[in-house]
C-alpha cells in the first residue's frame, strides 16, 4: 500500500491570553492509501488539532506554526514544482485558496456531535446537496481559479432570499444527495432529504453526516470521534458502514478517538498521542500485544479483559499536563506520571523505532531494559517541579 | 418582603457572580467609564443646589442668549420704532461673548445653561429610577404568575401583555399624559430647606472673586403623571422577562420539592421563583432606566411633562433659538446623552458578568 | 403706502349708533358686591368721582378705561404685534386685525402663484363653525361678509352696498347685485338672511355655532320685501352692530348648505370671495385658484396656497430658502435674520389683541387693590416689550388699545417701581403672598417667556414670592368659562377685539357676567350699560 | 395545510383578539379622562342647554354600551366617526396620513437594515480591527441617542448651517412621485409607460431630500441596535459545530458566513426588531413632530391636545392593528427562518 499522506514534525500552538499552548508537539505519521488509521488518547491530547491541521481548519488563536504535510498528488506536484518532492507535495507550501479546493475532493471530515454539526434551519439533503453542488462547481471551472462560488457573494445571497427558487444547489446536486443517502443506509431517501435536522436521530445524522463527508469521494475521511456521541448498538452499525464504504472505494481513513475498543475494531495501524506528541506507533498488533511505552501499556492495561479478568485495573495517576509553553518539562512529558520513570526520562525523548519494524515508540526503553534501581526517587528535584507544574486543562 | 428580596438579591450574587462583576470590571476599560459617568450623574442629581451655580430659574433678560465659553456669537437685532403710526425697524449688531460665570451660556431668557442641565438630571433620574420601579412592581408579579400557573391564566395575562405592547411605549405615553394632564408633585428639597446649600454656597468662592449667588429652588417639580405613565408603559418588558424566569424554574427539582412538601403556591413564587429571576430583572432594571430617560425627555420634548426643568423641554426651547443660538438645544442632548452612554455601559457590564440571556428586551423611546 | 389712518379721522367712522347690549342677558347692576375683609371692595375710587360726567358714549368708554386703570384689576402687559416674513416676490402689507387678504397679495416676481405658512392648519371649513385665526384665514378667502375693513381697519363695503340705521334694534343693508357663488348661483337676499340667522340661531341653519357670542346683540335677519335688502334685528341699539358686521359673519349660498352634510360643508367651499378651492388636504395645505367670474377684478395672484409648520424657526427658513412667500408669527431673535436676507422683509404692525395678567377681584390676595396695583408697579414692563418680544410689541395700561373707539389717551402704563410696590404690598396686608401665575406656552407670541419674566420680576419684591404653572391652553380655558370659583386665582391670556371697539373688550372680561370675565364692579357695570345704549358719532 | 399554515392562522386570531383587544381600551379611555369633548366645542360661553345639544348630537348621552357597539360596527364598516373639531370624518383623514409615516418608517427601516446587517457582520468576522471598534462605537452612541435630539441637530447643521437638506415638510410624497411615471392608457391602447420622466425626477429628489434626514434620525436608532444584535449573534453562530464542518465540506468562506451563519444569525435579530417595532412607531411620531412630517405621529398629537376622541381612537387604531399586523409577519418569517420551533 501506497503512502498518501506523511506528515513530518508538524506543530500547531494556540497562543491564548494565558500564554502559549502546544497542542501538538512536531508529530509524525504517515497515511497508507485504502488504510485506517487510528489516532487514540485521553482527551486533550491533540488528537482532534492534530486532524484540524491537516485541514487546514485552525482558527485563530490557533496556527500551524512547524512541519510539512507531504501529499501524494501527481497533478499538484507538476503545478506546484516549488512546493514538490517527487509525486509529492507539501500543502502547508500550497496557496490557501487550492488549500480550501481540497476539502472535498481530497479531505473531508466527521465530527463527534452529528446535531451540531448540521444548520438547524436548512434541511440535510439542502446541506448535503450544497456538498456536492461545491464539487461540481468546481470541477466546472478551469482548475486554476477553483472558484467555488462563482460569484456567490452577499448580493446572490440576497437575492437567493428574496427569490426562493434560484437557490445555491441546483436539482442535480439534490439527486445526488439522495443517493449518497441511500449510500449511507438511509430508510427511504426520498421523503427525509427534505427533513430537517432536528428530525433525525442521533444515528441516522451521523449516517447524514457521513454521506455529506463521501460528497466529494474524498481521497482522505478523517473521523473526530464519530461514534463517542451514540449509543453501542448504533456505534457498531456506524463503524460497520465505516468500513464498508472505506472498502468499496479504497478510501483512507484517520480514525480519532479515545475508545481503544474502537480502534481495536476498526484500524490497521494506530498512533498512541500524549500532552501534544505521538509517543507510540505501529500496527495494531505491535501497538496492543507488546506496548513498548508505558503510557500505552496503561493505556491497554486499563482495558478489562473478557477471557481472563484481571483482578483489578491499573488506572493511570495523575492527569494530562497543562501543555502550557512555560508549564512544560524539557524532558518526556509522560515522566511525572510514568511508573518507569528515570534520570534518562529527563532528557528530551525523540523517536526510536522498535526492532526496525513500524513499531516506534518517543521512549528511553526501547533500548535499553528497565532497571528497578534507575527509578527516580520520590525525592527527585526534577520529580516535584514537573509534578506540581500542572494547570488545568489548556 | 423588601428584606427578603435584599437578601435574595445578595445571595444570588454568589461569589462566582460577584468575582464575575468584578474580573469584568477589571478588565474591561468601557465598564469603568461607564460607572464613572453613573456615578458622576448620580452625584450632580443628588447635590444639586450644592452644583448649580446659578437657580436654574433666575432670569436676566439683559443677559439673554449668552454663548458657551470659547463661542462668541454676533447677533445683530432688529428693533421697531413706531414714528407717527408707521412701523420703522432699526438694525443693530450686538457682539455677545461668553463669560465664566456661565459656562455653557445662557437661554432665551438668560437663564444659566449649565444650572438647567444640572437639574434636569435630577429630573431624568427620579423619573428613570421611579418609572422602572413602578414597572417593576406591577410587571414582575403579572410575570411571576403568568409563568408559574401556565395555561388559561398565562395566556390571559399575555394577551394582556399584547395589548400594551400594541402600542408603541412613546404613543402611549402620550396619550395618557395628554389625557389626564400634567400633575406634578412639589417635593421640598432637603439640602435647600435645611439651609445647607445656603451655607455652603456662601463659603466657596467661584474664580475671579465671584461669589455663589444663593436663594436655589426650595421644592424640585417631580412630573407625578409621567412617573405612572411611564411605569404603565413599560411594566410588559419585566412581565416577559419574570415570565420566562418563572417558567424556566419552576420545573427545577427543587421546586417540585417545595411543592410536594405542601409549600402554598404564593409561598413557592416568593420564596423559591423570586429569588431565582431577580438577575434578570436587574440587568433588565439597568436597561429601563436608560429607555425611560429616552422616553421622558422625549415627552417633555413634545411638552407632555409636568415640569419645564428638564432636558427635553429645554430641547425644545431650544429650536426656537435654532438659527441664533445652538447651544441651548444642544447642551442638554449631550447631557442625555452621556447619561445614557452610562447606563448602557453598565448595563452591558451586568449583563456580561450575569448573563442573564436578555438581548434586545427592554422597550426603546 | 397709504398715508395712515390718523386717530381722530378713524374714530368718527368706526363709532355708531348707540344700542344696550350685553352678552349673556344684561347685569341688573342691583347686586351688592361682595364684602371682602379689608373693606375697599371694588367701588368707584375718589379720583374718578372730581371728573364730570361722560355725555357721550365716547367717554363712558374712556371714564370706565381710566376706572379699570386705576382699580387695576389686571397686570396690563403688551399690545401683541403681527409679524410677518414675506418674500421679495410679492407687494404685500400686513393688517392689523392679524387677517391675511390674499386678493392683496401681488405677486411681483416670475412665478404668478403665492404660498402662505400659518402656525396651524383649519378645523374644518365651515366659515360659521370655528373660532380661531388660523381657520379664519383659510376661510376668508374664499367666503365674504357684508362689510369688510381696509388693512388699518377703515370699515369698507364688500356684498353691501349701502347700511343704513332704520330704528333703535334694526339696520337695513343694501346688497350688491351681480354677484355669483363659486358654483355659478347668484347671491340673493335670501342667502344673506340665512348665513346671519345660521350664526345667531342654531334652529335656522341646524348648528351649534360657536361665533354667536361675535355678532353680540344681534336676533335675527329676514330678506327685505321688494329691492335686494336684509333687515338685521338685535335686541336694544346694539351701537357697534356695523362695526360688527364689518369683521364677522360670512355669506354662505343657502341651497348648498342645506343640500350637504356636516362633513362636506367642512371639506369643501362655497363662497362669493376671489378666490376658489382647488385642492384641499386636510391638516396639510388648502390650495386656491383665482375665481374668474369675481364681481370686482380677479385677483392679482392666480394660484394661493396655505400650509403651516408649527416651528417659527422652521418657518423663517421656509421664507429664507423661497420654500413659501408668507409667514406668520416670526419670532424676534430671527427678524434680522430676515430682514438681513435680500430674499425676504419683515412686515410688523401693531395687532388687535391684548396680553395681560388677570388677577380674580374676590380672592385673597388679590382682592385688595394695593395689592394688585402693587402687582402693576412691580413688573419692568418696558425691559419685558424690549427683551423678550425685541422690542415688537407696545406697553398697555388700560383695556382698550390705542386707535380703538373709546381709547383715554390720559392713562399711562404704571411705572416700574420696585419700592412702590413693596409699600403698596405692606398696605395691602398681604405681605409674604405667595401667587402662582398659570400660563399657556405656545399659543400667544412668547406667552411662557412673558409669564415666567413677570413671576421673576414679582419674586424680585422681598415680601412677595411668586412661580409659573405652564398649562395646556384647552384645560385652561375650561376653568375660566366655567364658574369663576374653577377658575385659577392670577392667569395668563390674550384677545383679540377686531371690532376696534372698547366695548368689545370690557364687556366680555371686565363686566359682571362677561364671558372671560374674572372682575365685578357696578360702576363699570353701570357706565357700559349707558355706553351700550347710546349712539356713537355716526 | 401544513403546520405553517396552522401557526399562521392561529397567530392572526390571536392578533385579531390583541386588536379588539386595542379598541376596548381606547374605549373605557375615554370614560377615565377627565375634561369632556363639548368643552373644546361648545363656544366659550355656551349655556347648559347649548352644552346638551351638542353631547347629544355627540351621541355622547347613550348608554356606554350602545356607544361602543356603534363604535365596533362603525368600525368593521371602515367609518370611525366624526373629528369633534373640524366634523369632517376621521377614516379618509387618518388613512391620508398613513403613506407619509409608512414612507418614513420604511425608509428608516431600509436605511437601518442595509447598514446594519453588513457592519454587524464585518465588525463580527474583522475583530479587533478599525472597522469593528467603529461600529462598536457608532452602535453605542445610536442607542444612546435620543433621536429628536439628533433630528433638532441636523437640523442645525445641514438644514440651517449648510443649507443642504430643507428643514421640514413633506411637499410631496413617494406616491405622488411614482405617480409622475406610472400613467396607465388604460387596456383599449395598452398599458403605456410614459417617459415624462423630467418631473418624476423633479418629484423624487424633491421627496429624497425632504425624507433623508428625518430617515436619518428615525434610523439610527434602529441601526445601531441591529448592528449590535447582528454582531452579537454572528461571534456565537462562527463558533458553532455546524460552520466547522460547512467549512470542512469546502464552502467558500463567503457561503459559510452569508449562507449559514447570517441565516440563523438573523432569526433572533428578527424577534427583536418585531418586539423593538414600538419604538420604530414611537420614533416616528416624535421625528414628524421635529421635522413636521404631515404623518399620523403628527396628527395624534394635536388630537389629544384637543381631545379629539374620535381622532385619537381612530389614529391609535390604525397604528394598533398595523402594528399587531406587522408582529404577526416577523413572526411568521420567524417561524419559516426556524422550522424547529413548529413541533
Amino acid at each position: 500500500m501506497r503512502d498518501l499522506l506523511r506528515v513530518e514534525g508538524l506543530s500547531t500552538r494556540f497562543f491564548t491570553g494565558e500564554g502559549q499552548v502546544n497542542a501538538v508537539e512536531s508529530v509524525d505519521f504517515t497515511v497508507r492509501r485504502g488504510e485506517i488509521l487510528g489516532i487514540v488518547g485521553e482527551s486533550g491530547s491533540g488528537k482532534s488539532v492534530t486532524a484540524l491541521s491537516l485541514l487546514d481548519l485552525v482558527e485563530s488563536p490557533g496556527e500551524v506554526t512547524a512541519g510539512q504535510l507531504w501529499l501524494r498528488d501527481a497533478d499538484l506536484a507538476d503545478e506546484f514544482p516549488e512546493a514538490a518532492d517527487g509525486s509529492f507535495v507539501d500543502l502547508r507550501e500550497l496557496p490557501e485558496r487550492v488549500r480550501r479546493s481540497l476539502r472535498g475532493p481530497t479531505f473531508s471530515m466527521i465530527f463527534q456531535d452529528p446535531m451540531s454539526s448540521f444548520n438547524p434551519s436548512l434541511t440535510v439533503g439542502e446541506q448535503i446537496a450544497e456538498a456536492v453542488e461545491v464539487q461540481r462547481r468546481a470541477n466546472a471551472n478551469p482548475r486554476s481559479t477553483r472558484s467555488r462560488t462563482e460569484g456567490y457573494g452577499l448580493g446572490s445571497y440576497v437575492v437567493d432570499g428574496l427569490l426562493p427558487n434560484r437557490d445555491y444547489t441546483g436539482e442535480e446536486s439534490h439527486d445526488r444527495a439522495v443517493e449518497l443517502l441511500e449510500r449511507v443506509g438511509i430508510p427511504d431517501p426520498e421523503k427525509r432529504v427534505d427533513e430537517y435536522p432536528h428530525e433525525f436521530s442521533g444515528g441516522m445524522l451521523q449516517r447524514a453526516m457521513i454521506a455529506q463527508a463521501l460528497a466529494g469521494e474524498p481521497d482522505l475521511l478523517v473521523a473526530d470521534e464519530p461514534t463517542t456521541a451514540l449509543d453501542v448498538t448504533i456505534q457498531a452499525q456506524i463503524l460497520e458502514l465505516l468500513r464498508d464504504i472505506q472498502a468499496d472505494r479504497e478510501m483512507s481513513i484517520l480514525l480519532i478517538t479515545h475508545d481503544l475498543g474502537v480502534i481495536a475494531r476498526m484500524c490497521d495501524r494506530v498512533a498512541v498521542m500524549y500532552a501534544g506528541q505521538i509517543v507510540e506507533r505501529g500496527t495494531l498488533e505491535d501497538v496492543f500485544d507488546d506496548p513498548v511505552h508505558p503510557y500505552t501499556e496503561g493505556l491497554i492495561g486499563s482495558i478489562p479483559d473478557l477471557d481472563d479478568p484481571a483482578p483489578r485495573l491499573q488506572p493511570i495517576e495523575g492527569n494530562v499536563p497543562s501543555l502550557l509553553d512555560d508549564e512544560m518539562p524539557r524532558g518526556c512529558y509522560f515522566a511525572d506520571r510514568c511508573p518507569k520513570a528515570m534520570a534518562a526520562c529527563l532528557e528530551p525523548q525523540a523517536e526510536r523505532s522498535v526492532g526496525g519494524k513500524e513499531h516506534a515508540a518517543r521512549c528511553v526503553l526501547v533500548d535499553s531494559e528497565y532497571d528497578e534501581r534507575d527509578a527516580l526517587s520520590e525525592d527527585h528535584p526534577e520529580h516535584d517541579a514537573v509534578a506540581d507544574g500542572r494547570g488545568d486543562d489548556a | 418582603m423588601i428584606r427578603r428580596l435584599l437578601d435574595a438579591v445578595a445571595g444570588r450574587l454568589s461569589p462566582r457572580t460577584v468575582q464575575n462583576l468584578r474580573s469584568e470590571f477589571d478588565t474591561s476599560p468601557l465598564t469603568k467609564i461607564g460607572v464613572g459617568i453613573l456615578v458622576v450623574v448620580l452625584v450632580t442629581a443628588v447635590f444639586a443646589p450644592l452644583l448649580a451655580p446659578w437657580n436654574p430659574e433666575a432670569q436676566n433678560l439683559d443677559r439673554s442668549q449668552q454663548p458657551p465659553l470659547g463661542f462668541t456669537s454676533a447677533e445683530n437685532q432688529t428693533t421697531q420704532e413706531t414714528v407717527d403710526g408707521e412701523v420703522q425697524l432699526i438694525e443693530e449688531t450686538v457682539q455677545v461673548n461668553a463669560t465664566v460665570t456661565h459656562p455653557l451660556g445662557t437661554d432665551g431668557l438668560g437663564r444659566d445653561m449649565l444650572s438647567r442641565v444640572v437639574y434636569g438630571a435630577r429630573t431624568s433620574l427620579a423619573v428613570g429610577v421611579l418609572g422602572t420601579l413602578l414597572a417593576m412592581l406591577v410587571g414582575v408579579p403579572v410575570g411571576l404568575v403568568a409563568g408559574y400557573y401556565k395555561g388559561r391564566v398565562d395566556d390571559a395575562l399575555m394577551r394582556v401583555a399584547d395589548v400594551s405592547l400594541a402600542f408603541p411605549s412613546l404613543v402611549l405615553a402620550i396619550a395618557l399624559v395628554g389625557l389626564f394632564g400634567q400633575a406634578a408633585v412639589e417635593v421640598p428639597d432637603p439640602l435647600v430647606t435645611t439651609g445647607l446649600a445656603a451655607a455652603i454656597r456662601g463659603i466657596v468662592s467661584l474664580p475671579g472673586g465671584l461669589t455663589y449667588p444663593t436663594g436655589m429652588p426650595e421644592t424640585f417639580t417631580l412630573p407625578g403623571t409621567v412617573i405612572l405613565v411611564v411605569g404603565i408603559v413599560n411594566w410588559v418588558w419585566f412581565a416577559r422577562v419574570a415570565r420566562g424566569e418563572a417558567l424556566g424554574v419552576r420545573d427545577e427539582e427543587y421546586v417540585k420539592a417545595a411543592r410536594s412538601l405542601g409549600g402554598s403556591d404564593q409561598f413557592i413564587i416568593r420564596r423559591h421563583i423570586l429569588p431565582n429571576s431577580i438577575t434578570p430583572v436587574l440587568v433588565l432594571a439597568t436597561i429601563q432606566i436608560a429607555a425611560i430617560v429616552l422616553l421622558e425627555s422625549a415627552l417633555s420634548f413634545l411638552g407632555f411633562s409636568g415640569t419645564t426643568l428638564s432636558w427635553g423641554f429645554d430641547i425644545a426651547q431650544g429650536r426656537q433659538y435654532q438659527t441664533t443660538s445652538w447651544w441651548i438645544a444642544a447642551m442638554p442632548g449631550l447631557a442625555i446623552v452621556l447619561t445614557v452612554i452610562g447606563i448602557n455601559l453598565v448595563g452591558d457590564w451586568l449583563r456580561d458578568a450575569l448573563d442573564p440571556g436578555i438581548e434586545g428586551e427592554g422597550g426603546g423611546v | 403706502m397709504s398715508r395712515d389712518v390718523d386717530r381722530r379721522e378713524f374714530l368718527t367712522l368706526a363709532g355708531t349708533a348707540a344700542g344696550a347690549a350685553t352678552l349673556a342677558g344684561c347685569s341688573g347692576g342691583n347686586e351688592t358686591a361682595t364684602e371682602t375683609n379689608d373693606g375697599s371692595t371694588a367701588t368707584d375710587t375718589e379720583a374718578s368721582e372730581e371728573l364730570p360726567e361722560p355725555e357721550t358714549r365716547e367717554e363712558h368708554l374712556q371714564r370706565t378705561n381710566r376706572l379699570v386703570h386705576d382699580d387695576a384689576p389686571w397686570i396690563f402687559l403688551n399690545r401683541q404685534y403681527s409679524v410677518y416674513g414675506k418674500s421679495a416676490d410679492i407687494e404685500w402689507e400686513a393688517r392689523r386685525d392679524e387677517r391675511i387678504d390674499g386678493y392683496a397679495i401681488e405677486p411681483t416676481g416670475s412665478k404668478s402663484s403665492v404660498t402662505i405658512t400659518q402656525s396651524k392648519m383649519d378645523t374644518g371649513l365651515d366659515p360659521h363653525d370655528h373660532r380661531e385665526t388660523t381657520t379664519d384665514n383659510i376661510v376668508t378667502q374664499a367666503y365674504e361678509g357684508l362689510l369688510e375693513r381696509d388693512r388699518e381697519g377703515k370699515v369698507i363695503n364688500q356684498l353691501a352696498t349701502g347700511y343704513e340705521r332704520l330704528e333703535a334694534g334694526q339696520v337695513r343693508f343694501e346688497l350688491r347685485s351681480g354677484v355669483s357663488f363659486h358654483s355659478g348661483d347668484s347671491l340673493t337676499k335670501e342667502d344673506v338672511a340665512f348665513s346671519i340667522n345660521r350664526i345667531v340661531d342654531p334652529e335656522a341653519g341646524d348648528l351649534e355655532s360657536s361665533q354667536s357670542d361675535q355678532l353680540a346683540g344681534v336676533t335675527g335677519a329676514e330678506p327685505a320685501d321688494g329691492d335686494s335688502a336684509v333687515i338685521v334685528s338685535s335686541d336694544g341699539i346694539n351701537p357697534v352692530v356695523f362695526a360688527l358686521f364689518a369683521t364677522y359673519c360670512d355669506i354662505v349660498n343657502k341651497s348648498w348648505i342645506e343640500s350637504n352634510d356636516t362633513a362636506y360643508i367642512n371639506s369643501n367651499m362655497e363662497g362669493t370671495g376671489p378666490f376658489m378651492l382647488d385642492t384641499y388636504e386636510q391638516d396639510v395645505q388648502v390650495v386656491f385658484e383665482s375665481y374668474d367670474d369675481y364681481y370686482m377684478d380677479a385677483a392679482p395672484a392666480d394660484q394661493l396656497t396655505i400650509q403651516s409648520a408649527s416651528e417659527p424657526s422652521t418657518r423663517v427658513n421656509q421664507l429664507l430658502n423661497d420654500e413659501t412667500d408668507i409667514i406668520v408669527n416670526v419670532p424676534p431673535q430671527n427678524i434680522s435674520q430676515i430682514q438681513n436676507a435680500d430674499n425676504a422683509s419683515i412686515s410688523a404692525v401693531p395687532s388687535t389683541r391684548i396680553i395681560y395678567n388677570a388677577m380674580i377681584y374676590n380672592r385673597e390676595p388679590f382682592d385688595s387693590v394695593e395689592f394688585r396695583q402693587a402687582m402693576n408697579h412691580a413688573v419692568d414692563l418696558e425691559s419685558i416689550v424690549s427683551n423678550v418680544l425685541g422690542s415688537f410689541g407696545d406697553q398697555t395700561g388700560q383695556p382698550t388699545l390705542e386707535g380703538f373707539t373709546g381709547y383715554n389717551p390720559d392713562l399711562d402704563p404704571y411705572p416700574y417701581d420696585t419700592d412702590e410696590a413693596e409699600r403698596l404690598v405692606e398696605e395691602s396686608g398681604y405681605a409674604g403672598a405667595e401667587i402662582e401665575l398659570h400660563t399657556p406656552s405656545g399659543r400667544y407670541l412668547k406667552d411662557l417667556e412673558i409669564s415666567q419674566a413677570v413671576v421673576s420680576y414679582i419674586d424680585e419684591l422681598e415680601n412677595v414670592s411668586a412661580s409659573v404653572k405652564q398649562r395646556d391652553f384647552g384645560t385652561l380655558v375650561d376653568e375660566l368659562v366655567g364658574d369663576l370659583e374653577a377658575s385659577p386665582s392670577f392667569y395668563l391670556i390674550g384677545w383679540g377685539n377686531a371690532a376696534f371697539d372698547a366695548s368689545q373688550t370690557i364687556i366680555p372680561l371686565l363686566t359682571t357676567g362677561g364671558a372671560l370675565t374674572s372682575y365685578n364692579n357696578d360702576r363699570v357695570d353701570e357706565l357700559m350699560d349707558q355706553a351700550q345704549s347710546m349712539g356713537g358719532e355716526s | 395545510m401544513g403546520s405553517f399554515g396552522r401557526f399562521l392562522l392561529k397567530r392572526s386570531l390571536q392578533g385579531v383578539v390583541v386588536i379588539l383587544g386595542v379598541i376596548s381600551v381606547l374605549f373605557a379611555l375615554r370614560y377615565v379622562t377627565p375634561g369632556s369633548p363639548v368643552d373644546f366645542i361648545a363656544p366659550l360661553d355656551a349655556s347648559d342647554a347649548t352644552r346638551r345639544r351638542i353631547a347629544e348630537s355627540l351621541g355622547l348621552n347613550q348608554p356606554f354600551y350602545v356607544q361602543y357597539g356603534d363604535y365596533v360596527v362603525s368600525l368593521l364598516q371602515g367609518e370611525m366617526g366624526y373629528s369633534y373639531r373640524s366634523r369632517t370624518a376621521v377614516a379618509p383623514r387618518v388613512f391620508a396620513k398613513l403613506p407619509a409615516t409608512l414612507e418614513l418608517a420604511v425608509a428608516a427601516t431600509v436605511v437601518a437594515v442595509i447598514l446594519s446587517i453588513p457592519l454587524g457582520v464585518i465588525s463580527a468576522t474583522r475583530r479587533h480591527t478599525g472597522p469593528d471598534y467603529a461600529a462598536t462605537v457608532f452602535s453605542f452612541l445610536g442607542i444612546s441617542t435620543p433621536n429628536f435630539w439628533l433630528g433638532v441637530m441636523l437640523v442645525i447643521l445641514f438644514a440651517v448651517q449648510f443649507g443642504v437638506f430643507p428643514t421640514s415638510g413633506r411637499p410631496v410624497g413617494l406616491l405622488d412621485a411614482l405617480g409622475h411615471l406610472v400613467v396607465i392608457a388604460g387596456p383599449e391602447r395598452g398599458w403605456a409607460l410614459p417617459l415624462n420622466v423630467g418631473p418624476f425626477l423633479a418629484a423624487m429628489q424633491n421627496w429624497l431630500l425632504h425624507v433623508t434626514l428625518p430617515a436619518i434620525t428615525l434610523g439610527t436608532y434602529f441601526t445601531a441596535l441591529i448592528t449590535r444584535l447582528t454582531r452579537s449573534g454572528m461571534l456565537d453562530e462562527l463558533g458553532q459545530g455546524y460552520v466547522q464542518a460547512a467549512r470542512a465540506k469546502g464552502l467558500p468562506t463567503t457561503l459559510v458566513r452569508y449562507r449559514h451563519a447570517l441565516r440563523n444569525t438573523l432569526i433572533p435579530v428578527i424577534t427583536v426588531v418585531g418586539l423593538q417595532l414600538g419604538t420604530l412607531i414611537g420614533g416616528a411620531v416624535i421625528t414628524e413632530a421635529v421635522f413636521d412630517w404631515p404623518g399620523l405621529g403628527s396628527l395624534i398629537i394635536d388630537a389629544i391636545n384637543n381631545r379629539d376622541w374620535p381622532l385619537i381612537q381612530g389614529s391609535l387604531v390604525v397604528i394598533g392593528a398595523g402594528f399587531v399586523v406587522v408582529n404577526v409577519v416577523v413572526d411568521a418569517l420567524y417561524v419559516r427562518l426556524n422550522p424547529r420551533v413548529l413541533e
